[in-house]
């Protein structure tokens, strides 16, 4: 074995190192596009649609995607399905916005005492698997019939899920994180709101969705049971109202409604945190 | 003079399910004010733990740890840590970020101030080009460096330093260990000091610890002038002396 | 070449006193028998569901071969149906029942002096049938064309709760548009009451029916030929066996009603358990009339089966 | 400033790291344990029920604890509440499987291939929200009425709660670990069994624990709607016929036993898992 | 002879939202069989990436990297590889685990064997008393020491060490630096190896890769045979020689 030859080297100049890409090619560049995709996916499950629902061939059941957007579009012009929607949206929006408070305020309790843990822990264990129904009662003694007993209802969807994700998430931050937060000699709210809840972001961030999700169910559920006087009422009382009158297709529309609501707030909202937050710290690939 | 840091019969121990792990054994020492004090010891004899302990994270089983006579039972900013993990800065926030939030937030300083002072010390770590870069960008040697910034740009009564430039090369770790040294002579702060490199403790360190294998109990105090100096006693240069003191058990074994 | 006839039929109940005969034909196994009869073999299933949108997309779907319900349900699915295969019929009716407006504000005498403040609950606003007789008694009351003056005072709210809500004197609701057994008890505690569906509709009227579609029906004759039998005798039997009927039901329900509960009921002179259909022209007239449907049913022959034709019904 | 003397000293020998405690009061030895915190908060929670439902004074509305407690009772002897959540517990059981297995797919598609992420988050976002009367038609075109539709009911509730924590705790494994899986050769089912999975452990037990929360209300709820086939139907159907016959004590004695069973499996199964996982490796304080 | 290893004009870039960062440029090297290669740079230079790229972790943007004639696409057991991250251990395995684990997926071992081998490494690393500890339970230097274990127990064609003995005391990590040699005595397996460490290069490698400061360029290549050689040229010590190449830019700097 020959010895190998030591050598020394001149380093190139700093203004040498471009970007060196590899071409894509054009189909590559457009997939690339994670919106081209999704909507490739969308394509592809309204044509299932389509073609699945003239299968079935039966309008009263299972009305077609084409008849859905028709109605759609009909319930745009005349039957007020935006109004509809921007009503239930808008006590969707408050009950998420208390059952997120509430939320914070009883991990923030949990992380900091140990009896807070216990009685979150107990809480959510015995309220979560309740249905809404169970909560009848107590919602038309304190809060009559109407609004409030609505917004206690998806209060109580949003509630628990959201707790459950974020107190797990604080649990998981890492030791090290936690004592350099305890060093700055934050402690409570500070701790809480500086160290904790960025670090958990990303479980925090799914108990948001879920909690946003349920809050949908639990609203369109519930405006058939509670309180709904006849002036009012939002999409969910739209829809009981279409399926009463056996007008599958506008009940499929108010449904339409809701997936449309739920796309656009998971690309145009979550995504857009996702991407600011998580994505850009490093804490999700 | 009394002692800043008082460390008395201090045991650590960690309680898990089904162990109970003794980290240090009634470990005593002073830490005077102004003191470079170095704790060294082998791998796992409780450096870290004790670093911690005085840190207030962990509460001793046996013994007291009081710091300017009052008793150690929570962390806060007056004791300012340099972790040994590399997962010790905020990935929220940038290097200037995570500089900036320890002093407004522990030091208590104004934005303006702290975005000076944080893009100074970030300076003196070499990172003033990644100042804007999130510590996920970073190697591993860099986000040691920029700790390292987090804590001298603190300024704290007293900084604890847990193997800070274990990550770094040869020619940084001289820098930063040169970039120590004018700090203290500056400001003439108190350090506690872990290191797994006996000529870097005797070159940092006024005063060195050095502890027993697991569980750490004290072995010996030595004093240092930084310069390696001679023992008159026994003619041993410091290095070697430490050497002898650390490996001796270890000696025979080693050779054979 | 006739097809072969199912040999499993699927029926549907709701809850309550108002589907005894069909728990009858359920319990004595009467469909089968006639069946056999009849000279084919049927498995029954039945199920209860606890609304009438489950059923009509169980029936619509084909999971379903008979459903009950409301009068407006079936007529909603006649019209709906009756240019197609399906053709939803009604097979007979379940009964004649008084359902009640009762008030617990001492100023309303009629359905004029209802004002803002009350709050009338019905099971589901404007499309239950509580809902329709409201509207129906509004327009008679304020003229056609103000048949929905009320519907802004109406809540949603199931039996069992707008019955509690008036009860507790919560104020939560004022008034509660009831059927037995929830009226008896408001009525007992001395509530008034306002409108009743026999005096809007012009006589005793039909409250629950039982349909299916035309599809099935002349698909299998046989089967349904023994179901309509097995209807009929049930509802016969009850009218003959009052007591042993309120035992069944107090058996089948599982109920905690007693018998003499159960018997206050049968034995009310305005309740009929008959097959008869009565006035349910009349609200299919008014749903024509307000839109609900486009057009409405020639006679009431159209809206049910042959097999109750002969019955003096309208 | 004299100089400190140097030392030497010797020391101690093996046998005397002894463990050295702080004894603790009688109090607080009781109070760490956590089944007695609990027991306090349930008994402080039945207190006030209790006593609230005194205030109220309307058993039709809201009947006391006690008397919850009797129709509970009473129903275990006679009522067969029992079978009834024997029923139910089945039908959940069998819909929680199948949403557990059905999320482990989409889950497992998702980390794998790009698309197959789109797919899942488009799929979460468009399904999630919608309420289990949207799934009815095709439920009953596809099932019929029966147990069939039900489990398909509760699949929906809890496939996307779980589906989306499992694929967020996949996103935020640590990149390292990430790395060593692969170092190993693993790929495919044996990388996402043997790494992610552990590794987004506390993410997926909160995906569990939520998945089956919602999973009983959705059942609860469901069965008022699909009401009973052929049989003795389940809690659900007994809160409902409970309802209509005005026992009040026997609906809350229905939810009672809900709460019940959800305490049941936090603190029988879901804590024995975390103190033998999540815990026990130190990923959850 | 041909290069086991064989590193071609690598470029290799990290791209994030913001930033577009070269970590290395058109470095070039070849490792032959039963080399112990050893990658010498400053911090933040582009070691740890090109290692990374090695392991078949990253892709460069330029340039091929092959290994026995074939180019490397993505990761596997034949390229065992010790991170410097601390969180490298599986934390719901325990320390026997961990090693078990790499062994029966990683080299297809059977339980039984592997569990032998297993413990060997654990003791050879002074861990024993360990063996069923978690990852969380140990100190720094005990989960680097698990990590070495767990590369040296697989044996692999070439094992990539990215600052190994990094968190561990002078007598540790001479000792570990002998276990790794006398592994090559048995072996004669190929090594490639990051370290900050002058004196530790020297010692270890038998070719040293010196690269410049970030981004990564080849400074220079030496050969070494562990015994700190003098130059026949110049006179110097290797160590020194290192010493003179690296920080050359910088002396007058430090001195300032
Ligand atoms: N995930 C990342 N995203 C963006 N840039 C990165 C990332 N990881 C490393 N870098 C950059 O790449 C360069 C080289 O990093 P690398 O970790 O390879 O350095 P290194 O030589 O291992 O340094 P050290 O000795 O400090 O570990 C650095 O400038 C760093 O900022
Ligand atoms: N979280 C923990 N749970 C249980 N035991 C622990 C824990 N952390 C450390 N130990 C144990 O305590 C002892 C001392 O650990 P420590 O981290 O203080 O060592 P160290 O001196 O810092 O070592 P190193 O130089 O390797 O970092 C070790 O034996 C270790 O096993
Ligand atoms: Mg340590
Ligand atoms: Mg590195």
């Amino acid at each position: 074995m020959t010895e190998r030859p030591e050598f020394v080297r001149e380093l190139a100049t700093d203004n040498a190192f471009g970007v060196v890409q590899k071409p894509l090619t054009t189909f590559e560049r457009i997939w690339n596009q994670g919106y081209v995709r999704k909507a490739a996916i969308l394509v592809v499950l309204a044509l299932v649609w389509e073609l699945y629902a003239r299968w079935v061939n039966n309008e009263l059941v299972f009305p077609t995607f084409l008849a859905t957007v028709d109605a759609f579009w009909d319930g745009i012009r005349t039957g007020g399905i935006l109004q509809r929607a921007g009503h239930s949206i808008r006590i969707l929006l408050q009950g998420y916005a208390i059952g997120l408070l509430i939320a914070a305020i009883f991990t923030g309790l949990a992380i900091s005492t140990r009896f807070g843990q216990d009685l979150l822990e107990t809480l959510t264990s015995m309220f979560n698997p309740l249905p809404a129904i169970a909560l009848l009662p107590l919602a038309l003694i304190w809060f009559g019939l109407g609004t409030g007993s609505l917004i206690f209802v998806l209060v109580h969807s949003v509630l628990w899920a959201v707790a459950l994700n974020t107190h797990s998430g604080f649990k998981s931050v890492s030791n090290t994180l936690r004592m350099v937060g305890k060093n700055y000699g934050l402690s409570g709210l500070g701790y809480v709101t500086k160290i904790l809840i960025p670090a958990a972001f990303p479980s925090i961030l799914t108990g948001l969705k879920i909690g946003w999700a349920f809050a949908w169910r639990t609203l369109i559920a519930a405006e058939l049971v509670f309180g709904v006087s006849s002036g009012s009422g939002g999409l969910g009382w739209f829809i009981f109202e279409k399926k009463n009158q056996l007008e599958i297709p506008s009940v499929f529309a108010g449904l339409f409604c809701v997936i449309i609501i739920g796309l656009l707030v998971e690309n145009l909202i979550f995504r857009t945190i996702e991407a600011r937050t998580v994505r850009r710290w490093g804490m999700q690939t | 003079m009394t002692a800043l840091l008082d460390v008395r019969g201090v045991t650590l121990q960690y309680k898990t399910r089904d162990h109970l792990v003794t980290a240090t054994y009634r470990v005593d020492f002073e830490v005077l004010q102004s003191d470079r004090f170095v704790l060294l010891g082998p791998s796992g004899c409780g450096k870290s733990t004790l670093l911690k302990a005085v840190g207030g994270y962990m509460t001793p089983v046996e013994g007291t740890i009081t710091l300017k006579g009052r008793e150690v039972t929570k962390p806060g900013p007056d004791r300012m840590m340099v972790f040994q993990e590399f997962d010790q800065l905020l990935p929220w926030k940038t290097v200037k970020q995570n500089v900036m939030f320890a002093l407004t937030s522990g030091a208590r300083m104004s934005t303006r101030a702290a975005e000076e002072k944080a893009l100074h010390y970030i300076d003196k770590v070499n990172l003033t080009k990644f100042a804007d870069s999130y510590p996920h960008m970073l190697s591993g040697g860099m986000k040691a460096r920029v700790a390292i910034a987090r804590g001298m740009a603190m300024e704290p009564d007293i900084l604890l330093m847990d193997e800070p430039f274990a990550a770094l090369d040869a020619l940084t770790r001289r820098k930063m260990q040169d970039e120590l040294l004018q700090l203290w002579d500056d400001t003439k702060f108190t350090v506690l000091f872990v290191t797994h490199s006996i000529p870097e403790a005797v070159k940092i360190g006024s005063r060195i610890l050095l502890l027993s294998p697991h569980p750490g109990q004290v072995k010996a105090e030595l004093n240092s002038n930084g310069q390696d100096k001679i023992d008159s006693a026994t003619g041993m240069a410091l290095t070697e002396k430490i050497q002898r003191m650390l490996f001796a058990d270890e000696v025979e074994q080693v050779h054979d | 070449r006739a097809r072969a006839e199912v040999n499993e039929i699927r029926a549907a109940q709701q809850y309550g006193l108002s589907y005894l005969a069909l728990m009858v034909m359920e319990d004595q196994k009467l469909i089968e028998k006639h069946a056999k009869d009849g000279g084919i073999d049927l498995k029954v299933t039945w199920a209860k569901l606890g609304g009438p949108a489950a059923m009509n997309d169980a029936l619509l779907s084909g999971g379903l071969d008979f459903a009950s319900g409301g009068v407006p349900g079936l007529i909603t699915l006649w019209s709906k149906t009756k240019d197609s295969p399906l053709a939803v019929k009604g097979v007979g009716a379940l009964n004649n029942m008084p359902v009640e407006l009762i008030t617990s504000n001492p100023n309303v005498k009629s359905v004029k002096d209802f004002t803002e403040k009350d709050k009338i609950a019905v099971t589901s606003v404007k499309v239950s049938t509580q809902a329709m007789l409201l509207e129906q008694a509004a327009a008679q009351a304020f003229g056609k064309e103000n048949f929905a003056k009320l519907d802004p005072l109406t809540v949603s709210l199931p039996h069992p709760e707008a019955m509690v809500a008036l009860l507790s004197g919560s104020g939560a609701i004022t008034a509660h548009f009831a059927s037995p057994p929830f009226s008896y008890t408001e009525k007992a505690k001395g509530f008034r009451v306002v409108a009743k569906n026999y005096d809007i509709l012009g006589g005793r009227a039909t409250f629950n029916v039982v349909w299916t579609t035309s599809k099935f029906a002349n698909a299998n004759p046989k089967a349904y030929a023994a179901f309509a039998a097995a209807f009929a005798e049930a509802t016969d039997w009850i009218n003959k066996n009052k007591q042993a009927a309120a035992e069944l039901y107090k058996r089948m329900a599982n109920t905690n009603e007693t018998i003499e509960q159960l018997m206050q009921m049968l034995n009310d002179p305005e309740i009929d358990m008959t097959l008869t259909p009565n006035k349910t022209m009349v609200t299919a007239e008014f749903m024509e009339q307000i839109g609900t449907i486009k057009v409405k049913p020639a006679s009431w022959k159209d809206l049910f089966f042959p097999n109750v034709h002969n019955l003096p019904g309208s």
